[in-house]
């Protein structure tokens, strides 16, 4: 039996489809009735109605898929697409941060590293993981080893998955201001390829401390934005439960972001969202790093830097009044 | 006559009283301006506005502003509780100006620089994508003249109304930092009260020298978000600028009375 | 048989019982030797005899030493309890080699590297002039082949008995991993038990990988000397292995079983 | 009135000298008898007296005058021999440690940067200072100023006066070694002039990690050891007691450094010391520093580098018994 998967508020019609489709199989092997049919029946209709609701999700309802407690994790992605993975803690002057994981790993044979936010598993392990959020000594971990990866000319991948930077003292105390800003400068510098990808959610300088690449993809049902929907309802409407508002404002949906030109391309998800097919959904971002990777790997130095330097420098809307 | 008297002493009179925040003693407007903005009798630094900061910094009569017609756009269509256009054009209309951060060239103590000087009365001094813009372009133009970048930071961070792309603002200015640091063109970066959020976060916190007036608020998560998250009262002093000098993350406090004096002995280093 | 053999096996019996210093259990020596020094028990990792550590890490046969000859002299005339040229000719008639580093070619996995293996049993692995002037030849070798280095350090630290040529040692061997990594030669640092004192604080630290045994003991100040000055009891578990990993001070704690095979992983992701 | 000097333990047979001096100055002036050729008489047997003690000065003796509580200080230095200097307080990562200071200032009107360890005046200021011994933070901060330099091109004037890395719980966990390895190995790399003075002790690790130079100039009486007598003598005859023979064994003097081509100079000290004429010592300091940025400064990168990578690859002495 796999585990329960975890239902989400705007699931439950399709939860009461699956209850009755269980139970009719359950009584068509304790009674050796034939209900296939009936059986069938339901479950075309689970189907259809489960692809009418994924396709026309609000921009909450994709939140809530992002952060789902069951979503695969930046670990699950590095043990199914990555091979030889030698986790590295060190960022040599701070205590390790398990909010981060990174390390030295084969991609299709090629070496690489590779940084994450990682989310935890259930209640303990997002203790250990203080759910994603890192402290300025994770970022500053990750900025090792991706120079690692910069003085080896070996490629990084980053997979962003944060509600974002942990608002504690210590992490002020620590300048987590300054590890943020400081992981944005030297990963302009970089001489290898990054490729970022958005895999739950991608939480304001949390996640921009991961965030600077050649090229960004995103999950189809990730989202990445300045502040979070709670956030963002306290602040204009003084009611956090406003959320699903501002998460429609926010337009921090890939898609949204697509438009923007922040990312490069969106991922496809399988219908019912990530947790309910992890692998075709690794295989999708499989793809999509190779794809990417290939593109990029052959570029000389100066190319790539141009190149990101361009994609950045233009980032912004704005009209010239003169 | 410094450059903002043109446009700022004209609209706000100064024979009125203003009260201390911190010791509540009523000051007479003429001599706080005389005196930028610090409370005589207990040092409070009262927040300076954007144009008497130049002034404040800058040679007299030699700021020369870059890109003032640079204005919002409003890319998410943001819809607030007032839509983020009207809020754009009430705070033009209140401080004269496009946008929440002015550059330019200056001189300061004889020296040329590229000066860039967030405005808080305009939205927070929030960084959209005009901020950034800006930024990036004084840092541009001081590479190409190769004048020392200064930044005044006062900012509430990121403008949430522009949402990701302003987000995409944190990484455009720290890359313009990065390609002053290439050059090796000096950026001392100045932080009042309160420099927060994904400014702090990105290029406020980038200098190769960082400065911090007394007292300023300085820190990426706000106060009230901390206190929310760990459910404690933060301790007095906390993420002020002095006490972050204590923690290594700022380099000095500098009296509103000693910036121009400082700045100066700075760029000597580097001139 | 590995390159040891000649060398060692033949000096001390294998049919006698050592002691586990962590579970007491007794065990039969040949039992440890085919174990690599690991209690099987409790997992203790016993010192590993310098020249088993390259046994354990070397594809059998392929260890070249390099620089046998280099031998340390007595530039203070050092006069301790016992003078140093005493303690020098005992050492090196105990241990069979004339100081307290073996450093040569060697494959792991199939990939050349070179290969410098601190010895502990030579007075308790200090580096004075000998031991730095061979960590900066490997080096150079490893620059000159276009191979990885690899050290495995155990070092009481700098070498009193040759005074500030020791502690030059420190910047010797430094500036020698400056070079490396200016050469883009990868630089793995695998820390036994103990690694202190000036080793710690140079070369050993430089790693662009640094894995250690579970248990070791790793610091610049010994921890009796931290007793003395903070004049409390150390916490169970200060400065070994899991616990700087915790720091953040070294990236992993690699069992000694799993040493080969990481070291070679780690290669590969350079080669 | 001059505050009093604290006298060392072998200079007590100056000090009654002086005492007498002082008596019959005294009674002259009271009793208006003319006792100035008395006074002369003495005055002239103390000057002996006090230079024939410092002429054969035991290394004991000399490590008792490079601690001396009155010695002068780094910030002694700094405001004498410089002007405007701006003290830089962050490593931006680390509180802020005040064991050492560091900052821009201009020597000889050119702008350099100084760094250097601080001891306290007296029992307050060495608590705030910690007695000169600092934290990993403190050569954090002092690299992270030193690399502001040699990113614009400013020569590097470092100030050594520790009697060593702090042997804390602390300093241990944020890696304390790392830090020293860490500024040996950057100062390696820097492409600007480095003069190193050691000024009063210069305590192994602690003051290796200021100690990188082009050139290392050593005040007479300053001492540089691997480590210090006492611990030396605690460990070979397990009796801190025996610092003094300790302090021989070392060959931690300046004469004896010069001797091994550890430091390049010794500069001169006034008889009795540092602290009995800081501003011959200080003149004498400048003489040297400015000596050795004006051979150094017209070298190119390449020619700095080399020299400097070629002087410390030959510390060190042994035999080839091939
Ligand atoms: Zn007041
Ligand atoms: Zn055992």
């Amino acid at each position: 039996m796999t585990p329960t998967v975890h239902v989400l508020p705007f699931e439950q019609h399709l939860v009461e489809l699956e209850n009755k489709i269980t139970e009719l199989r359950a009584l068509s092997e304790s009674s050796f009735l034939d209900l296939s049919a009936e059986i069938e029946t339901l479950t075309q209709k689970l189907n259809a109605s489960r692809c009418e609701t994924y396709q026309c999700l609000t921009p909450w309802q994709v939140t809530q898929i992002a952060r789902h407690p069951q979503r695969p994790r930046t670990l699950s992605y590095l043990e199914r697409l990555f091979h030889d993975f030698v986790e590295l803690h060190g960022g040599r002057q701070f205590p390790d941060d398990n909010a981060i994981v990174c390390g030295l790993a084969t991609f299709h044979g090629e070496p690489v590293v590779v940084v994450g936010h990682q989310k935890g598993k259930d209640t303990e392990d997002n203790i250990y993981r203080n759910f994603g959020m890192p402290h300025p000594e994770g970022y500053r971990k990750a900025l090792r080893v991706m120079k690692l990866a910069n003085k080896f000319g070996r490629p990084i991948i980053t997979f962003v998955d944060t509600p974002g930077a942990y608002p504690g003292l210590e992490a002020e105390e620590r300048g987590q201001a300054e590890a943020i800003a400081r992981n944005c400068l030297e990963m302009s510098f970089f001489q290898v390829p990054v490729v970022v990808v958005i895999v739950g959610e991608g939480g304001s300088g949390g996640a921009v401390a991961l965030g600077v690449g050649d090229a960004v993809i995103m999950l189809e049902y990730a989202i990445y934005s300045v502040i979070s929907p709670e956030g963002c309802a306290s602040i204009l409407w003084k009611d956090a439960s406003r959320a699903e508002d501002a998460a429609t404002a926010l337009k921090l949906t890939s898609q949204d972001l697509l438009k923007f030109g922040v990312i490069d391309e969106v991922v496809t998800e399988p219908v019912g969202g990530a947790h309910r097919d992890f692998e075709t959904t690794a295989q999708n971002i499989e793809k999509a790093i190779a794809k990417y990777l290939a593109l990029l790997k052959p570029m000389s130095v100066e190319e790539l830097q141009q190149r990101r330097q361009a994609k950045y420098r233009q980032m912004g809307i704005y009209t010239d009044q003169k | 006559m410094g450059w903002f008297a043109k446009t700022r002493r004209n609209i706000i009179p100064s024979n009125v009283w203003e009260k201390c925040k911190r010791c509540e003693e009523a000051i007479y407007r003429k001599d706080l301006e005389k005196n930028f903005w610090v409370c005589q009798k207990c040092d409070y630094h009262f927040a300076l506005p954007n144009l008497d900061r130049i002034n404040l910094l800058a040679d007299e009569g030699t700021f020369e502003e870059f890109d003032a017609a640079l204005a919002s756009d409003d890319p998410l269509q943001f819809q607030g509780v007032v839509p983020y256009r009207e809020r754009l054009k009430k705070s033009q209309a209140k401080t004269l100006v496009k946008e929440a951060i002015t550059t330019g060239y200056a001189k300061i103590c004889g020296l040329p620089v590229v000066l860039a000087v967030f405005n808080f009365d305009f939205m927070g001094g929030s960084m959209g994508s005009v901020v950034g813009e800006k930024i990036v372009r004084a840092c541009e133009n001081a590479i190409q003249r190769r004048h020392p970048f200064v930044l005044v930071s006062t900012s509430g961070g990121a403008r949430m109304d522009e949402g990701i792309l302003s987000l995409m603002q944190m990484i455009k200015t720290g890359m313009a930092v990065a390609r002053l640091s290439m050059e090796r063109i000096p950026f001392i970066s100045f932080l009042a009260d309160p420099t927060t959020g994904g400014v702090t976060a990105s290029v406020a916190m980038l200098g190769d020298v960082i400065l911090a007036e007394p007292g300023a608020l300085i820190g990426f998560a706000g106060p009230r978000v901390i206190e929310q998250t760990i459910k404690q009262t933060l301790p007095k002093g906390f993420q002020r600028a002095e006490f972050l000098k204590e923690k290594g993350v700022i380099d000095m406090v500098v009296h509103r009375s000693q910036a121009k004096n400082t700045v100066g002995k700075i760029l000597r280093f580097f001139a």
